[in-house]
């Protein structure tokens, strides 16, 4: 049913977005704690410098990319020289591109649902003897998980989608970097691909409600287990 | 021997370049991945450091910009491809189809739209604002002309109904079965249109070299012709 | 066992308050809005005051002088809220377990199991908190507070969502804790008689300050709190001791200094200290013994002081060996006679006596 | 006025009930967990019960068989929240009014300045709910509720969160409203002084069904009941009539089936009926009229059943003209040979008299 | 300091976003409401179609848009025979293109928010005698205002980072739809533009970060104000 360029489009998307989602989560959560619970100097600016993927255009963000972590870039250098590896051209970058992109809707949801958590809740926790820690652990994460799950979500389908980053970062490789959105750009420009390009979008939109149900239905369960 | 021929061609060149590279693994089971992208994208990749062997770009300036930062091996340029550049109209597009010459091109116009790719940075729109300028026409045009992205997005344009004719390549005409051909620009009309390849300096070998020595060969012109395109070189 | 001298401002709200508490439980009293639950929180370090100084057992917890803020759970004082902020994701027994797994090695750990029966959770255990009642809620706040064995115990208004019959099925125990585990507690409540029973000292606050303060039976004696204590709770507190159980009545002898009281049976060893609450309106005088009455209490006193009061009663101060007050009409007094110095016949029906007032309940 | 036959089913909770309360105010009694709450969220349209019917005024609220189920601000109930569920983002003014706006316009108002003065809230008007302390929240949801001129009220234990004096301030004001406007109140409280003071009949409920039903003075006069209602609680209510007023004394007489009645003064037109409570453990029993004696209310009467109970203390119910419970010990009733048939004189101590059981408060 | 060109991208980009920001509001609520206090059949696959534009390559979204409210297009035929308005090469265009990207981002925001709303509150209005209706204008769009605020300022700033999906639908019209981000892409077309678009890029950031830092502050006024 379907082509095995296709197969390859679609794991490569699975597995770049799965990445990028995987390794997205701590440094999310985190950030989304800064954000929620913490005050500091400069908070609006750096909450500013966590959206800048989503006011970028990602062709500027993916060139921004390519400057930091090309070969020749200050960081793609010593990722190179240190542990040979290569960003530009593998599905890695890719992965870095997607991530990158999807930041901001990941962080921005753990936050909300993280603000969402009674802080009384909190109080109680620490007068029954748990330190910070112990009450984000114990208390405030559990609660935000919802909002966890939707950020994942959001992020993974962002993954997904994520087109003009990767293009211009990690580039349009066949198997290592063309994902689903980049074969679907591939069959747009060759005349008389619409065809194809039709099909591969459907693929995407498959994809993306699967996800979307799945994690609804998940979401739901989550809740009933965390009795909200 | 396994070394894998990386080549970084321009998203236009998209099926003869997947033809060869089938071709040169048939015959010299030589493996060459292929990676389309707008020139301006792949120069910057190449800039940047991508592992690439080879480069066909669809706009000489671009491979100057790679010149100027050195990057290209001795003796490894060539002008490999040319186009011509065309007049498109809809199938069945009435009022189209009353143009008899270029000269008559600003009254089939009407007040429809033209649709050509950005001259600030698409090689075809570029080709074509020196086109019409020269046959006169720009003056009168271009408060109708529309840029698209690319010559991609400006044939979708158009074939969505969004104008009345849209510049581009011949090549770009092939397998379209809703767009028409209406004119040819002369070509004296517009600088040459060149695809120029190249042979990238840091990761020169003698693969490389046998691929784009292959690039110019019998084989390969036989393929580019199929799809469109002027072979430029002489056959070696 | 507590030093507190705090001034802290809230809002347009100031709080200035001072006292010194000795071990066992004290109450804080006073109306909406005195400052209670603000007082309470800054105990426990959830609002910090602008200067003074909290100690606890002698751990400074607060000192705005040497800069001693310690954290919360730092303090190790168990807090029952007023409402009863259960943990939504966990059940009812994970929410019981919270802060037991906290208690650190070498503090004794309160029994869950004793616990869980005590307030009749065991049905409970792995519902979540959503699906509890409000009383069903705030037993299990109570009894998490509690497993986590914390050095002092801040409640406030912990039984006001719980009936009659919850209420004093819980009581006993708040009290078996400050025996048997010798925590002290803080205890904020409008129920005089929870106040009574439970608590050793008694603090009473009105508008951010404190306006009287010490052993619960000085100040609940004391006439000129009334207005902020409640006219019916007036009276007097009688320290006890029991001195014999007749079984075939089953009625128990207390001995004070007037003599000897008798109430319905309480199962306590013989010379138990208890502290007794005799209300003035359950006090009637008479002139001579009457007999051939069921009421059992009647003691021989000397009038010492008679009350002013522009209502339709007085409130006689009665020497029975120990200060008495009793409440009668101004009718009563005028007929009878009653003034200082008049030798007259107190009695306390031994029902009236507020067995709520005991230190433990009998039934 | 309210009749009601209903079946529900939450979670593994089952509740079945059907009563008829008639105009007045109906109170619900029971333990935590008994249904109380999920009654009155059916009867406001907030739950819905797998079948039965509601009739309020002649309107049918809810009928599972005509398939009616009218939304709940189509019932036009007022409910005061056991949480008081202020808006957080409008102020305690805005709170008030918004019910308010929405009084259709043939309804009478309820004067807002007057329930601002009642629930002392003036000076709360521009706070938000958040800054407020538990009793002042509350307040602000019952004036809420009032201003919204409802067909009944419902109330969830409104005053559990109040301090005896603020209690003791807004109560005659909830009975004021069924007075002056008309309005019948269905009230849920723990608290027996409120219910009687407040209720015209009474509910009791226990594990999701209805455990009794009646006039408050039948119920609460019933022994079996007292494992519910709690010792404490148990007692006769009496019905009277002001027959006059002693301005010297400042004493009320009240005249009822056994005699007259005198109690510090309420300020009462005489005529008014009046409803008391007298508690069984404030009514002894002497054998002889007793003399030089503070307590003023004695009636003669005649034993009429002596209750069985394991305790120290039996229930003797006295004929004085209407019945009349008195609790005593068991060495008294021994002694004073108080047996059924015996003469007796019932000795009712003037303050004893539970002054929150009366109509209105006079203090 | 600014040249003539940037400028006219820059106010451009504005009025696109303020265009698209306010015509997706009042149904961005709407759909919102569904979503969050509603339960029907095909709920699942509703929330899907609204996510789509998250999932789809822009440059695939854009194609769609094309053959929707192209002048042949079903809605874009329509459009131009009654209201005589044409969508493509016209800021309207980048604006509805803008409005779709944006759109799951609004949604969100204003779901979440709406879902966090006590729903005790909202049957406490209805026993005070508001209809639904009344309930929802009085109590839980008031309550929902943070949320809302914040998803107007991600549809805003994304709206700011539009490109692939404009420059499909709308094309590359200077004055007309040549928005920040399609200046930069120019920029970045042209060998040695990089200059232009390095200031391109920062006055998009610049843009962004000073909506970011003004809706912060708008924010905790907000909050303030509603007492939460
Ligand atoms: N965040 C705040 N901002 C302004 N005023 C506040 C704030 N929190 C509390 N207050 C005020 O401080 C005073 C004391 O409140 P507190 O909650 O301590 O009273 P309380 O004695 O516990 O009352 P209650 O018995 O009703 O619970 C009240 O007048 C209250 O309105
Ligand atoms: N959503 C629910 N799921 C399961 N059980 C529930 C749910 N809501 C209430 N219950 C149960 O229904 C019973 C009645 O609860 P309800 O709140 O009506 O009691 P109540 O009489 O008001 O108690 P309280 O005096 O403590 O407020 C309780 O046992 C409670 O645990
Ligand atoms: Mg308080
Ligand atoms: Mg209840």
């Amino acid at each position: 049913m379907l082509s095995p360029l296709e197969i390859a489009a679609l794991s490569l998307s699975l597995k770049v977005a799965v990445w990028a989602v995987g390794c997205s989560l701590a440094p999310g959560i985190a950030i989304a704690w800064l954000l929620a619970r913490r005050d500091f100097p400069g908070k609006a600016l750096f909450d500013g410098l966590v959206h800048l993927p989503l006011v970028l255009p990602p062709v500027a963000l993916g060139y921004l990319l390519l400057v930091l972590f090309g070969r020749n870039g200050p960081v793609g250098a010593w990722l190179h020289d240190w542990f040979d590896i290569s960003l530009v051209f593998s599905w890695r970058g890719a992965a870095l591109a997607a991530a990158v992109m999807a930041f901001p809707l990941l962080v921005r949801s753990i936050r909300l649902s993280m603000e969402a958590v009674d802080r009384r809740l909190e109080t109680a926790a620490r007068t029954l003897g748990a330190r910070p820690l112990r009450v984000f652990l114990t208390i405030t994460l559990p609660l935000t998980t919802p909002g966890i799950l939707t950020g994942l979500l959001l992020a993974f389908v962002r993954c997904l989608g994520e087109f003009g980053a990767t293009i211009t970062f990690a580039a349009n490789v066949p198997g290592e970097t063309r994902t689903l959105p980049l074969a679907l750009y591939t069959a747009l420009q060759v005349p008389g691909g619409e065809a194809d390009a039709t099909r591969l979008a459907f693929l995407s939109v498959a994809l993306a409600i699967t996800a979307l149900v799945a994690s609804q239905y998940l979401a739901r369960q989550l809740s009933k287990r965390i009795g909200l | 021997k396994s070394e894998t021929i990386e080549i970084l061609a321009a998203a236009s060149t998209t099926e003869a370049v997947t033809a060869l590279s089938a071709a040169l693994h048939q015959e010299h089971g030589l493996a060459m991945r292929t990676t389309f992208a707008a020139s301006s994208t792949l120069a910057k990749h190449i800039a940047a450091g991508a592992p690439a062997h080879l480069f066909l770009s669809a706009d000489i300036a671009w491979l100057n910009y790679l010149a100027a930062h050195d990057l290209i091996a001795a003796d490894g340029r060539v002008d490999l491809l040319g186009n011509q550049l065309v007049l498109l109209r809809r199938t069945g597009d009435a009022g189209a189809r009353g143009l008899a010459e270029l000269a008559d091109l600003d009254m089939a116009l009407g007040k429809e739209r033209l649709i050509m790719g950005d001259p600030a940075h698409v090689p075809a729109g570029r080709y074509g604002r020196q086109a019409l300028q020269h046959l006169g026409l720009w003056g009168a045009l271009k408060q109708r002309a529309v840029f698209g992205a690319s010559v991609r997005n400006a044939l979708a344009l158009l074939a969505r109904g969004q104008g009345r004719f849209a510049i581009a390549y011949a090549t770009d005409l092939r397998a379209h079965d809703s767009l028409r051909l209406s004119a040819t620009f002369p070509k004296d009309s517009h600088a040459a249109i060149v695809y120029p390849l190249a042979l990238i300096r840091e990761r020169e070998s003698a693969v490389a070299r046998k691929a784009f020595r292959y690039l110019q060969g019998a084989r390969a012109k036989t393929i580019f012709e199929q799809y469109g395109f002027t072979f430029l070189p002489n056959t070696r | 066992m507590l030093e507190l001298d705090l001034t802290a401002r809230i809002g347009n709200f100031r709080l200035k308050a001072a006292f010194r508490a000795e071990a066992g439980v004290t109450a804080l009293f006073g109306p909406s809005g005195a400052g209670k639950t603000s007082l309470i929180n800054m105990l426990a370090g959830l609002l910090r005051p602008s200067q003074g100084r909290i100690v606890v057992q002698g751990h400074v917890l607060f000192d705005s002088k040497q800069g001693i803020d310690l954290a919360p759970e730092a303090r190790r004082l168990g807090y029952v809220f007023q409402e009863s902020r259960l943990f939504p994701h966990l059940t009812v027994a994970g929410n019981l377990s919270y802060g037991r797994r906290l208690v650190p090695k070498g503090r004794t750990q309160v029994d869950f199991d004793a616990v869980v029966d005590l307030l009749a959770l065991a049905p409970l255990l792995t519902r979540r908190p959503r699906t509890l009642s409000g009383g069903e809620r705030q037993r299990v706040a109570i009894g998490r507070a509690l497993l986590a064995a914390p050095r002092l115990l801040l409640m406030d208004e912990p039984l006001a969502n719980l009936d009659g019959p919850r209420r004093s099925e819980i009581l006993p125990f708040i009290e078996g804790l400050q025996r048997q585990l010798g925590i002290s507690i803080v205890y904020v409540s409008h129920n005089m008689d929870e106040i009574v029973r439970l608590a050793d000292q008694l603090i009473v606050m009105a508008d951010g300050s404190i306006v009287a303060q010490g052993p619960v039976d000085e100040i609940t004696a004391r006439l000129d709190l009334r207005a902020l204590t409640g006219r019916w709770d007036a009276g007097a507190v009688l320290t006890t001791e029991v001195a014999a159980q007749d079984q075939r009545d089953a009625l128990t002898r207390l001995s004070f200094q007037g003599g000897d009281l008798w109430l319905p049976q309480l199962s306590l060893a013989i010379g138990t200290p208890l502290r007794i609450r005799v209300r003035a309106r359950d006090v009637s005088l008479a002139l001579t013994p009457p007999r051939g009455i069921s009421i059992l209490n009647v003691f021989a006193g000397q009038v010492i002081e008679v009350g002013e009061d522009d209502g339709p009663q007085v409130d006689v101060l009665v020497d029975i060996g120990c200060p008495l007050w009793a409440r009668i009409t101004k009718r009563s007094q005028r007929e009878l006679d009653i003034v200082p110095g008049r030798m007259v016949h107190a009695l306390i029906k031994a029902m009236a006596v507020d067995r709520r007032g005991l230190g433990s309940e009998p039934d």
